[in-house]
């Protein structure tokens, strides 16, 4: 390709983001990927296993990423944020906001020394987000092991020498030079003929009063799903051991509890669609890292609807042994003796008050999609948190037109979903240039 | 031999999975034997058992051959022709005396930098306990040597 | 290559103290210039940094070098780099090889001493290799910028219409005598969305109008040669025995004596053997079903257009495509005589058939009759033919029913606001923001019994029960109903089974296609260049089957936008006059890329580079070693392994 | 071809079959004979070892010796003739690779002679071993040649210049080699002389018979399988060797529906025959789970080595059974 055909921005590097930046700049397009973390990745970088193949995120996932960067046509901009769209006569004006690293990514190479050498540890670190905070992270770090660009960043926050002007041990130590304390934060003004916005999902916080009855927060061995999945995960906190927050032990019996945050109009009307293959994952993973452990799931209809989804639950039930109960626990009480959950529900397929001990609950939180501020700013996010589409055929365009949207952020949705859309977007993104091209021309 | 006995493996690896697995326990900082030198190949299914019996030959005491898990080959399912192969090649080696320990096949997800450092870990230390297989060939060499030298 | 002097250059980073910290690369550049072959040996802080790679590009002229071996980080990381740099400094990218003795050895082994004598076997073992290594070239195929789509399903369409948006020029080709697929059969989608013929006919519309396109319908494809960037495609079109003249008068119809069942309707209504399929059909003319004709010529006599034509033959056209989208789609659910009181009773119909009776353009003009009474009770039963429901069915949930059956449901509340509905059903997975669909169903009065043991429809007479035990209660129930319908999935496509050897493709025991990867790519056949849309990959609503369709798409124009496609020359190349024609390595290779060939009257093994992907399992199979991997030679590998003793 | 050329022809450890078709070959309707002058075969005339030493060194042109090395007397005679000779040629797989002989690798020494002399029913006395050293009544002091730790093929004691492969070769194979040496040609050194530099399939009538793909669910042993005439027999899953054999024999057997064992030996690009011939067998089975593959491999293969290496074993990467020093510890 000599000429490139057009420039496209790509807001969020998980998985949609990805496909779509990997296919636009195969086909000929200038792409600047924004990515708000200092790796692209997003949630499935966090995953530990995939459903229903089981087969490793990371192992499918990093050369995807690993892609990104080689691809002369992708700017990869991370630890940014896009804090403005402007529409101009035949494109967008963006406005990007680059936090400072306090590295200069054009020397470092990754080696993790300054990271080892960092004082800055244990109480004076700082929760690891990729661990959902189970872990500590230091003053200077590298998101994951198999981060893009993988690079440090330094938390001013934290830092000693930031805070307190002490230290600079990472300084010292690092053997690229690059270390660089006068970084500072940045404003890029970006031209563009479309964007595609792929800033994906929340999680639905488990600390909603009308989620209260669960007792996260409360009661120590309560987990949400992505918690549980960070244990699980042999790069993760425990080293892939399942240990409980109270003591250190093995469970013996865990509870998954589904739809908290979906399918309840307090929170959340619509079904998150994730959530069970996920759960069914995780009960699959627990029970063969620990082959005696209880797996029950709680549930209100087990949606099994993917390409062999429905195969990989009987599994779950035949070969695994795990437990599926239909039925809404109304509270969990904690044992404040054992920290063991006494979860209370109505089975409703028998109709039957039961309880249940666990001394683990696993939360399947519900998920709402992350739009970012301006487009809220632009009124094109739904009271619901939904984001506006033109035509109820078409879930990928939004009614600004050049502006997009893939992955999680147009509904939920699973990983060859995201990616799918992703793929597709890049089409949308071809055409809505290619044609205007045209037409500017014809005129 | 005044310091202990270092057993030598030689690991054939696939790029994808097993290879990746090395380079992030690695990357990781985890700690693993040194006793193994790896060769890499795109796929475990380019393995020939030939090879195996050449780097025997060659002085390792042990071969691991470690591709993706099954399943998750990057070529489809290279890994099952694998399977095949070092299954016979497995009943082959007890005939020719070589002790079961001295060759592994193994499935090594590229996330799994555990599973690598347990596998190296393990047979290291076995073949600690069986001492070294490259004084057999040394042996039939001088065996050989000497019938050549018959007048 | 053969005879000159190998002379190779050993370059070893410190990567700052990453390895030096551990290994004494002085001593391990000591080494590796004792090494044969080795006309230079070096250490540098950062050999991936500019001034490294400019030093390695300097000897080479200087020592005019012919291999080089770096010893660094994982190839992963920066063998391309360093490929890239070779290349650049005039030599072949293929005779460069690395030594990881970073993530495999310095970060591995802290003990120094140790560290360092594994970092000099892992040199010496690349080194042996590096001597045996050959110059290789990509192989480059030039791009015919034109695709070819096979179905005119809404997913082929959406991909078909993209790519033609996109400049490309396309070939779509349709099973039958008119484009639409199912998606031209369903009057609403998600209850209140767009009409699914409205929808098609908006995409076809703009089609048609595009001059960069070509549909064939009555087609299909009967061979398929090359590979990425290249195919080359054989079409038949089969005779419509109607031309262009027709002015869709219908004359012909009246004189027609022979009636069938209508398949565009699901059986529940009839067409003649000359027929247009339905009214907003593309293309609009009138087609004759060779299959129950009897030729007797009425319609010929009556058409005064003179557009009939009885001896019209088959004619065939050959193409050539860059790449291939596969969108053939799924086909309902066909319950068995007899399952559920299916052909027992008219008043047992499937989900599909509803759909028909529901639509204001269909044979009942959209208003529900049994007779021409209109039924009170009526019971929807899910998941028929899917979760293995029953013995002919998949185990497999078809996604899409529960959501099209609650959208039937609301329809018919809509029309007859004093009826009874049952929805006897296992899970109810209207997931995502489907849910509405089950939030509006419970507010409107449509009830819900579950199952677990599949119900009983009895059938005695015009009278039918369906008896269920509904597992909330734990009770048996029986409901006299006057309209039971069968919730039916979806299964594999009747044409697919055509095609799956035609495009090199594989079906999973569901029997959909499999992607190259389930979750990471979707829309990719194992086979370069290929695409797959919509349902042929499995059940799929018709919005996503549009987002598949552009996704296809997507990937196709990425192949498409570019004038060359490069293959990696890591691949298998056979030694012809070693090949002893055993064939053991056809069967090995995964993606169909050994074929056999004639040469000199001997039948021997001939490798596509472009489909091959270079795994090497073939090589390794091959008992004449007449078959090898390049890059991966058994010289190569094996003198690799001899190193390994010192 | 004016002079005769000068030939001897000796046997080591062999069955006797290459001395046959030696014999079938030289006296074949062209005679070769006419152009032999032969000064050494003890098999067919009265010969010394003395009349060997006797002859001026190279004055002999071809040697051809079959057989494997078991014995010392076998080195000894290798090394004179080597000595006294222009060209070396070993003669059929035997002396080739070991041959069938050499399948005793699989067992130490100790083992052979214990089964042999102690084990096996037929013993007559109990434990009774054969002397090196006897003297007979008449006080005539007899010496037997010293059974040697294992079979070796002739390359592993002295230099051969030619290969003839087969067991036995089969006479065209002997003829073509010898009109190749009659003709004055002179093929590199090693190489494998009146044989095909390809794989047996090639030859092979069946071979046509094969579908596109080699795959089999079941691997069957001959003497229990009802095998098709007209069908490849990989593909009715007999293990026929023919895809990793040197052709050359004409597929004398999968002709009469009896898979190739292999006497051809290896091809040029082999490094272990029976790693290569073991590595397609495997390939072309059939199945996915573990289970599985162990079934039908024990069902279908209960002895690989007997299989793989029933030609080749003292030549292979291996050459022997390393249980003495490996296992024993």
């Amino acid at each position: 390709m000599s000429s490139v055909r057009g420039k496209v921005l790509v807001i969020g590097g998980g998985i949609a983001g990805i496909q779509a930046s990997l296919d636009l700049a195969e086909a000929g397009f200038k792409v600047y990927l924004v990515e708000k973390k200092p790796s692209i990745g997003g949630r499935m970088a966090q995953l530990d296993k995939t459903f229903p193949t089981l087969d490793c995120a990371s192992c499918i996932l990093t050369p995807k990423m690993a892609e990104v960067p080689r691809k002369a046509n992708i700017e990869l901009i991370t630890y940014a944020e896009v804090i403005d769209i402007v529409k101009e006569k035949d494109g967008f004006r963006v406005v990007v906001k680059k936090y400072p690293k306090y590295i200069d990514e054009t020397k470092c190479i990754g080696c993790g020394i300054c990271v080892e050498r960092c004082p800055a540890r244990e109480k004076l670190g700082a929760p690891d987000e990729f661990n959902e905070g189970l872990s500590t992270r230091r003053a200077v770090c590298i998101l994951f092991p198999q981060a893009v660009p993988r690079k440090a960043v330094i938390d001013p926050n934290i830092c000693l020498y930031l805070t307190r002007k002490t230290c600079k041990v990472c300084e010292k130590f690092c053997p690229a030079q690059a270390i660089d304390w006068s970084d500072t934060e940045k404003i890029l003004n970006l031209y563009v003929d479309a964007i595609v916005v792929a800033t994906g999902y929340r999680f639905v916080d488990p600390r909603h009063p009308a989620l209260s009855i669960y007792g996260y927060g409360k009661y120590q061995n309560v987990y949400t799903n992505i918690e549980f999945e960070r244990i699980l995960d042999s790069r993760g906190p425990t080293g892939g051991e399942i240990l409980r927050r109270s003591d250190k032990k093995h469970p013996k019996r865990i509870v998954f509890i589904q739809c908290v945050g979906s399918r309840d109009y307090r929170i959340n009307p619509y079904c998150s669609a994730y959530c069970c293959m996920a759960s069914i994952k995780q009960a699959v993973l627990a029970k063969e890292h620990e082959p005696g452990v209880d797996i029950v799931i709680l549930y209100m209809d087990i949606r099994a609807f993917g390409k062999g989804f429905q195969e990989f639950y009987e599994r779950a039930v035949k070969e695994f042994g795990i437990r599926f109960v239909r039925g809404r626990p109304a509270k969990i009480v904690e044992d404040p003796n054992t920290k063991n959950l006494i979860v209370y529900y109505e089975n409703t397929l028998k109709g039957t008050i039961e309880k249940i001990e666990a001394d683990m609950v696993v939360l399947a939180l519900g998920i709402v999609p992350n739009p970012p501020d301006f487009m809220k700013r632009l009124g094109l996010v739904e009271p619901d948190g939904r984001v506006k589409i033109k035509d109820p055929s078409d879930p990928i365009a939004t009614p600004v037109e050049g502006l997009f949207i893939a992955g999680m952020l147009a509904g939920p949705k699973d990983i060859p979903d995201s990616v799918a859309q992703g793929s597709a977007v890049a089409m949308r993104v071809m055409q809505h240039i290619l044609r205007r091209k045209v037409e500017v021309v014809a005129t | 031999m005044t310091e202990e006995y270092e057993p030598k493996i030689l690991m054939i690896a696939c790029n994808w999975c097993s290879y990746a697995a090395v380079d992030l326990a690695g990357t990781s900082r985890m700690r693993s034997p040194h006793n193994i030198r790896i060769i890499r190949v795109m796929c475990s299914g380019r393995v020939d058992p030939q090879m195996v019996l050449e780097a025997f030959v060659n002085g390792a005491d042990g071969v691991i051959v470690a591709g993706c898990r099954l399943g998750d080959c990057h070529y489809i399912e290279g890994n099952y022709k694998t399977l095949r192969r070092m299954a016979l090649l497995k009943k082959l080696l007890e005939q020719l005396g070589v002790e079961p320990e001295r060759f592994r096949l193994e499935w090594i997800s590229a996330a799994d930098a555990k599973k690598y450092v347990e596998v190296a870990n393990d047979m290291v230390e076995k073949l600690k306990k069986l001492g070294p297989l490259r004084i057999s060939f040394e042996e039939i060499s001088k065996l050989i040597e000497e019938v050549k030298h018959i007048e | 290559m053969s005879g000159e002097e190998i002379r190779i250059g050993v370059y070893v980073c410190h990567c700052g103290t990453n390895i030096a910290g551990t290994v004494d690369v002085e001593e391990v550049v000591r080494y590796a210039s004792t090494l044969p072959n080795v006309v230079i040996a070096r250490n540098y802080v950062f050999m991936c940094s500019e001034p490294g790679q400019q030093l390695i590009k300097e000897d080479i002229k200087k020592y005019n070098l012919n291999r080089v071996v770096v010893a660094a980080c994982s190839p992963s990381l920066h063998e391309l780099t360093f490929r890239n740099a070779v290349k650049e400094a005039g030599l072949n990218p293929y005779l460069f090889e690395m030594a990881n003795i970073r993530e495999h050895c310095s970060w591995a082994h802290p003990d120094r001493r140790k560290a360092t004598e594994k970092a000099k076997d892992l040199i010496r073992m690349v080194v042996a290799k590096a001597r045996e290594l050959e110059p290789l070239e990509e192989i480059k195929i030039d791009v015919t910028k034109k695709a070819l789509v096979i179905g005119g399903g809404v997913a082929g369409l959406r991909a078909a219409l993209d790519l033609a948006r996109s400049g490309f020029t396309v070939y779509l080709v349709e099973k039958r005598p008119t484009l639409g697929g199912h998606t031209a059969r369903i009057p609403f989608i998600r209850y209140l969305g767009v009409r699914g013929d409205e929808l098609i006919s908006s995409i076809v519309k703009e089609l048609v109008s595009m001059p960069n396109i070509k549909i064939y319908t009555n087609a299909d494809v009967v061979s398929m040669e090359g590979g990425v960037g290249s195919f080359r495609v054989r079409i038949r079109v089969r005779p419509k025995y109607v031309d262009s003249k027709c002015n869709l008068c219908g004359e012909c119809v009246k004189v027609c004596p022979v009636e069938v069942s209508n398949e565009y309707e699901y059986g529940v209504g009839t067409r003649k053997a000359i027929y247009l399929p339905y009214q907003t059909a593309y293309p609009q003319i009138y087609v004759i079903d060779p299959e129950v004709c009897t030729r007797c010529g009425e319609c010929v006599k009556v058409c005064p257009t003179k557009a009939i034509d009885l001896d019209e033959k088959e004619r065939y056209e050959d193409i050539e495509v860059g790449t291939v989208i596969l969108a053939t789609g799924y086909d309902p659910y066909e319950p068995e005589k007899g399952e559920l009181g299916y052909g027992l009773s008219k008043k047992v119909i499937t989900l599909f058939q509803l759909e028909r009776l529901l639509d204001e353009r269909g044979p009942t003009k959209g208003v529900l009759r049994i007779g021409d009474t209109e039924p009170r009770v009526i019971v929807f039963i899910s998941c028929v033919g899917s979760m293995g429901t029953s013995p002919k069915a998949g185990s497999y949930c078809s996604r899409m029913c529960c959501s099209t059956m609650l959208s039937a449901a609301l329809k018919i509340r809509d029309q007859l606001p004093g009826s009874y509905i049952y929805v006897i059903h296992k899970d109810i997975r209207t997931y995502g923001y489907d849910e509405e669909l089950y939030w509006k169903a419970l507010e409107r009065d449509i009830r819900f019994v579950r199952y677990e043991e599949l119900p009983e429809v009895k059938v005695s007479g015009d009278k039918i029960e369906v008896v269920v035990k509904d597992i909330t209660i734990g009770e048996y129930i029986s409901v006299p109903a006057d309209l039971v319908v069968l919730v039916n999935g979806m299964a594999q496509g009747k044409y697919l089974r055509e095609v799956l050897n035609v495009v090199r493709v594989s079906c999973g025991d569901e029997g959909f296609v499999k992607e190259a990867h389930v979750k990471l790519r979707p829309v990719d056949a194992a086979s370069e260049g290929i695409y797959l849309a919509g349902s042929v990959t499995g059940p799929k609503s018709v919005i996503e089957s549009i987002i598949h369709g552009s996704a296809a798409a997507a990937r196709a124009a990425t192949v498409l936008s570019k004038d060359h496609v490069f293959a990696e020359p890591i691949i298998a190349k056979v030694d012809e006059d070693l090949c002893s024609g055993c064939l053991v390595c056809v069967g090995m290779c995964p993606y169909n890329a050994i074929s056999t060939k004639e040469t000199d009257g001997r039948r021997i093994a001939f490798v596509n580079p472009v489909l091959c992907m270079g795994c090497g399992t073939c090589a390794a199979a091959c008992p004449s070693g007449a078959m090898q991997q390049q890059g991966f030679k058994d010289k190569q590998v094996f003198a690799q392994i001899r190193a390994f003793a010192r | 071809m004016s002079k005769k050329v000068r030939v001897a022809l000796y046997w080591m450890a062999s069955c006797g079959g290459c001395e046959e078709a030696q014999v079938d070959a030289i006296t074949d309707e062209l005679s070769v004979i006419d152009y032999l002058d032969i000064v050494f075969w003890p098999v067919a005339m009265d010969f010394k070892k003395e009349d060997v030493e006797k002859l001026p060194d190279q004055s002999i042109d071809v040697a051809l010796i079959n057989g494997g090395v078991r014995l010392s007397e076998h080195v000894e005679m290798a090394k004179l003739l080597r000595r006294k000779s222009k060209i070396v040629i070993a003669y059929g797989s035997c002396s080739s690779w070991g041959g069938i002989p050499g399948l005793a690798n699989l067992y130490q020494k100790e083992e052979i002679l214990s089964r042999v002399y102690s084990e096996v029913p037929t013993v007559a006395e109990e434990g009774r071993r054969p002397q090196r050293k006897y003297v007979t009544e008449e006080g005539v002091e007899l010496e037997l040649p010293e059974f040697l730790p294992m079979l070796l093929p002739l390359n592993a004691v002295i230099e051969v210049d030619y290969y003839i492969p087969g067991c036995p070769p089969s006479p065209e194979t002997t003829l073509k080699a010898l009109k190749t040496l009659l003709s004055g040609e002179t093929p590199p050194r090693g190489s494998v002389l009146g044989a095909s530099s390809r794989a047996l399939c090639e030859e092979c009538p069946l071979n046509k018979t094969k579908p596109d793909k080699v795959l089999v669910k079941e691997i069957k042993r001959v003497y229990n399988a009802k095998i098709d005439p007209e069908k490849c027999l990989l593909i009715q899953g007999i293990p026929c060797l023919g895809p990793v054999t040197r052709g050359g024999c004409e597929a004398l057997c999968p002709r009469v529906a009896m898979p190739c064992i292999g006497c051809y030996g290896p091809l040029d690009r082999h490094i272990d025959y029976g790693g290569k011939a073991l590595s397609f067998i495997a390939s072309i089975i059939d199945a996915r789970s573990e289970d599985e593959i162990k079934k039908i491999i024990d069902t279908g293969i209960p002895d690989p080595a007997g299989l793989v290496y029933k030609f080749t074993l003292p030549a292979s990467r291996f050459r022997m059974n390393l249980r003495k020093w490996g296992g024993s510890r």
